[in-house]
């Protein structure tokens, strides 16, 4: 798809909000509608978009496949982790109660690092998924 | 402070390992990440049924919310059973698996079939104990995509077939389970399950919970493979990775049949599942065409592994037996039997894997004198068929025994004549693999074989030991057991 | 007036459906399937359901249907006829509609605010949730904190289908190695 | 006729699910039954979130002076639930790609016949 002149340089205008966009659903998800797992698609969408228009190799040169399986498993550890963490300071796991000062503000945090796992690991596994697809031949 | 933390441990040890394989990539480290953590789950798994013994039922109020706010993890006698299934044949399975995956599967990608198989563990783990209905669907899919997973990994390409044909049928099980979650929630507005069997009674019985109880037993039916919902069970079964197999065979049915149990007599309740609908009888007939049908057609099949498979549906018949008794006695035996077939299958499956790994097949014309190059493998053949056909002194006469027992409390003689004659279908189809394997002299090509490296044999060893030791002190699973069917039929 | 989008947007639904079991062209078949999760997705505003029609929008409409042009792209696009009468997925269809119908006869009125689902669990969180957490999106409450096992499971079948893909298809970046088909002679 | 109008919207959903679910179990396309599957399952989650509506309720994000909300608990289930079901169709697209790899069909009477004839 090299040769569509409109569409590479529509993508790269586009690419910038995209992402930001991605951004503002991942942190605004308190606020409005909107979390971790919106954002990871959207954050996909923008790669695959780029992967579609200039290629998967230019996208993979961009986020290479180690990155990617570290996101993936990253994301579930750090989810998971924050409740380990709040088994050690002696509540139940998922209690992110004692992880401030205040109860109310450990929620708050607890909430805000769990959906960042949600957004990391739902990012990589669209991801690799479509360039794994987008990459294998039949052959 | 850990021990009043053990009920989420024994899920989250494997959840936050599985990851952990991907991050160390090496073949060996993840291996050995896999193996710690199944075997610490099933450390914990001991502990809690041990606390529950003393203790009764434990509950654990995840995130701090108490049900039915949050999400409660329950464990009584019968999850703390299903528990030290999945748990302990996980860690037998486990070391198992890092030479037969030699043969069976490339090893560029090691690390990640050790991180499906925990998740498969902790998804079917997190199914047995969890106490809050919705909950038990999302672990019920970790288990389940991780199953299709490994079942896809298979030698023969008929594995990818049998893996989307268990995905088609999985998932329109699970779906089932959803809506019946769904209309269970919108008659009573909970979704904990202790909750729902509280409020039920309240709400009436009326034709939206007649529909959910309708959608619950065909979904879980589906899991389960009861006859005739069984289609995806034999090639899955045939073609999926020795271990996986095994792993499968031992405790993913068991599961599903925990959650039949538990939605039929926890959460609808025996005096609706039972005395207001007629479930027990359709239940014993399918029950018993199951002791048979598959039977047969396992006596015609020319792959070990197969005939196995389908021998499978047909041991899932005596588990239904024991439910559509609707009786202490009867819930002990099926129950029991959930125990026991792990046992007896997990061994039959592992000395099949011991077999494929030294002569790349499970036909039973290939298997001929085989017992002359691997008589230890074949000795642990005749040791878990014995158990499988329910001979004395072994595990599978006890729940066999049991089953009568209730058969007679019930007054029902044909069905102990049937439980007897159905087992004599067993010997049939063991004898044929035993008679090739002993009386038939092995073809030439067999020569170079030899005896299963020790890795595969001490595992299988382990399981057939297990049958004769659970044959004979027969503590444990029995009191476990009673507990639980005692307190299913709501009986101190 | 609610009732009256409802009923216009399930009535494009069916067609929708019904063109997705006739048609044969899968591309086709892919794209309706795309206009079908979008239809969903405004039923779920109709709902009340922003973040549902959000995340179905997303992945229903975008995700999912890149997915299956990707797969479309590597196998083929047009259907088989069938070769004969649907009988018995026809029989099993309509028992379970009917069962679902005669379930839905005792259920509580479309928008009932009675009903046990909205009076019992659910006002607790609505009344709690600022308390508790200090967010107002009650919906990220219940889904991260209230409920944040359930959400800890679905990242990690997120995670399953991720190694899942790598498994079946192989390692994108060194080309592909299956393990090669090696056939037991047995039938 | 009042029974009618409460009912309609649970009735037309069932419909789509039984459709999807229709396309899943009749067809032999693995491609058009996973289609299928996607829709019985969206459908499915409609069911799901008509019990959490109340009429004249909004989004359930607090707002001064809204008194009003929409059950959000069926939201979340849904939202885990969507995520379930991509997860499942992606795991199911991959096992297409390699099933037309190794039969050159992705029709299941071909693959069905293929293996017969082995």
């Amino acid at each position: 798809m090299k040769e569509y002149l409109v569409l590479r340089v529509i993508t790269k205008l586009l690419l910038p909000f995209i992402l930001l966009f991605g951004l503002y659903v991942q942190f605004h998800g308190d606020f409005g509608p909107g979390g971790g797992f919106q954002a990871g698609v959207i954050f996909a969408a923008a790669f695959i978009l780029y992967s579609m228009v200039f290629g998967v190799h230019a996208a993979q040169a961009i986020l290479p496949e180690g990155i990617l399986r570290a996101g993936i498993a990253g994301g579930v550890l750090l989810y998971a982790s924050v409740g380990v963490l709040d088994l050690m300071l002696g509540a139940n796991y998922l209690d992110y109660s004692p992880m401030a000062a205040h109860a109310k503000e450990g929620q708050h945090l607890g909430i805000f690092l769990v959906e960042l796992g949600v957004g990391i690991t739902v990012a990589s596994v669209m991801m690799t998924v479509f360039f794994t697809f987008a990459a294998w031949r039949e052959d | 402070m850990l021990s009043s933390h053990l009920p989420v441990l024994v899920i989250i040890i494997p959840l936050i390992c599985a990851p952990l394989c991907i991050l160390f990539r090496g073949k060996d480290q993840a291996f050995g990440i896999a193996l710690l953590a199944t075997w610490a789950s099933f450390a914990c798994a001991c502990l809690i049924t041990a606390r529950v013994m003393t203790e009764g039922q434990i509950s654990y109020e995840l995130g701090g919310w108490p049900p039915p706010i949050g999400i409660e993890i329950r464990i009584d006698a019968l999850n703390a059973l299903i528990l030290l299934i999945v748990s302990g044949i996980g860690s037998v399975v486990a070391p198992y698996s890092r030479n037969s995956l030699l043969l069976e599967y490339v090893e560029d990608r090691s690390s990640m079939f050790y991180s499906a198989f925990l998740l498969c563990l902790c998804g079917l783990m997190g199914v047995a104990v969890t106490g809050d209905a919705f909950n038990l669907f999302v672990f019920l899919e970790i288990s389940s995509l991780s199953s299709y997973v490994l079942i896809a990994l298979g030698f023969d390409r008929r594995a990818l077939t049998a893996s989307y044909q268990y995905l088609i049928m999985g998932t329109i099980g699970a779906t089932f389970i959803v809506i019946s979650i769904g209309l269970l929630y919108q008659a009573t507005g909970t979704l904990n399950m202790a909750d729902i069997a509280k409020r039920l009674p309240e709400h009436g019985y009326d034709r939206t919970v007649i529909s959910a109880f309708a959608f619950m037993v065909i979904g879980a039916g589906l899991k389960i493979a009861i006859f005739p919902l069984h289609q995806w069970l034999p090639n899955a079964y045939t073609y999926a990775p020795s271990t996986v197999t095994a792993f499968l065979a031992a405790t993913a049915t068991k599961v599903s049949v925990y959650i039949l149990l538990r939605f039929l007599f926890t959460v609808f309740g025996v005096h609706f599942s039972f005395e207001i609908l007629p479930t027990a009888a359709p239940l014993l007939i399918l029950a018993i065409l199951a002791m048979f049908i598959p039977s047969i057609v396992a006596c015609f099949q020319k792959n070990v592994k197969r005939v196995f498979a389908y021998s499978s549906v047909a041991q899932i018949g005596y588990m239904i037996l024991g439910i559509s008794f609707v009786s202490v006695t009867g819930l002990t035996a099926g129950i029991l039997h959930l125990f026991n077939h792990a046992l007896m299958k997990g061994a039959l499956f592992l000395v099949l894997g011991c077999i494929f790994y030294r002569i790349g097949s499970c036909h039973i014309d290939r298997m001929a004198g085989i017992a002359r190059r691997m008589p230890w493998t074949m000795a642990a053949f005749v040791g878990a068929s014995l158990s499988l056909i329910g001979i004395p002194m072994t595990a599978g006469f006890i729940s066999k025994w049991y089953l009568i027992l209730a058969a007679y409390e019930k007054g029902w003689w044909y069905v102990t004549v049937l439980i007897v004659v159905s087992s004599l279908i067993a010997v049939i189809y063991v004898w044929r693999v035993i008679e090739s394997a002993y009386f038939r002299e092995p073809p030439d090509d067999l020569a170079t074989v030899s005896e299963a490296p020790l890795s595969l044999l001490v595992p299988t060893w382990i399981l057939v030991i297990g049958n004769v030791y659970f044959g004979i002190d027969t503590s444990l699973p029995v009191g476990l057991a009673e507990l639980a069917a005692k307190s299913l039929m709501g009986v101190n | 007036m609610v009732e009256v989008i409802d009923i216009i947007i399930l009535s494009l639904m069916a067609a929708t459906v019904i063109a997705m079991v006739v048609i044969r062209n899968l591309m086709a078949v892919v794209a309706l399937g795309g206009i079908y999760s979008l239809l969903a997705a405004s039923i779920f505003v109709t709902l009340d359901a922003v973040d549902v029609a959000f995340t179905e929008a997303a992945v229903g409409a975008g995700i999912s249907t890149v997915l299956f042009i990707a797969t479309l792209a590597l196998t083929t696009r047009i259907e088989k006829k069938p070769a004969h009468k649907p009988i018995l997925p026809l029989f099993v269809v309509i028992v379970t509609g009917a069962v679902l119908i005669y379930g839905s006869l005792d259920m509580a009125r479309f928008g009932d605010p009675n009903a046990a689902a909205i009076t019992h669990v659910a006002p607790y969180y609505l009344e709690n949730t600022k308390k508790d957490t200090g967010i107002p999106n009650v919906v990220t409450a219940v889904l991260a904190s209230y409920r944040g096992y359930d959400t800890l499971g679905e990242v990690t079948v997120i995670f399953t289908a991720g190694i899942g893909v790598i498994l079946l298809l192989g390692s994108w970046r060194r080309g592909l190695t299956p393990p090669s088909p090696h056939r037991e002679d047995d039938a | 006729m009042e029974d009618f109008f409460g009912l309609y919207n649970y009735w037309i959903v069932i419909f789509l699910a039984m459709a999807g679910l229709y396309i899943v179990i009749a067809r032999g396309n693995l491609i058009k039954k996973l289609v299928g599957l996607n829709v019985f399952q969206a459908s499915v989650f409609i069911l799901y979130i008509s019990f959490g509506k109340v009429t004249g309720g909004t989004a359930p994000i607090l707002v001064k002076g809204v008194e009003m909300y929409s059950n959000p608990l069926p939201h979340v289930l849904i939202l885990t639930a969507i995520v379930v079901g991509v997860a499942t169709t992606a795991l199911g697209l991959a096992l297409v790609v390699r099933i037309r790899k190794e039969y050159g069909t992705i029709e299941e009477e071909d693959i069905h016949s293929q293996d017969e004839s082995m």
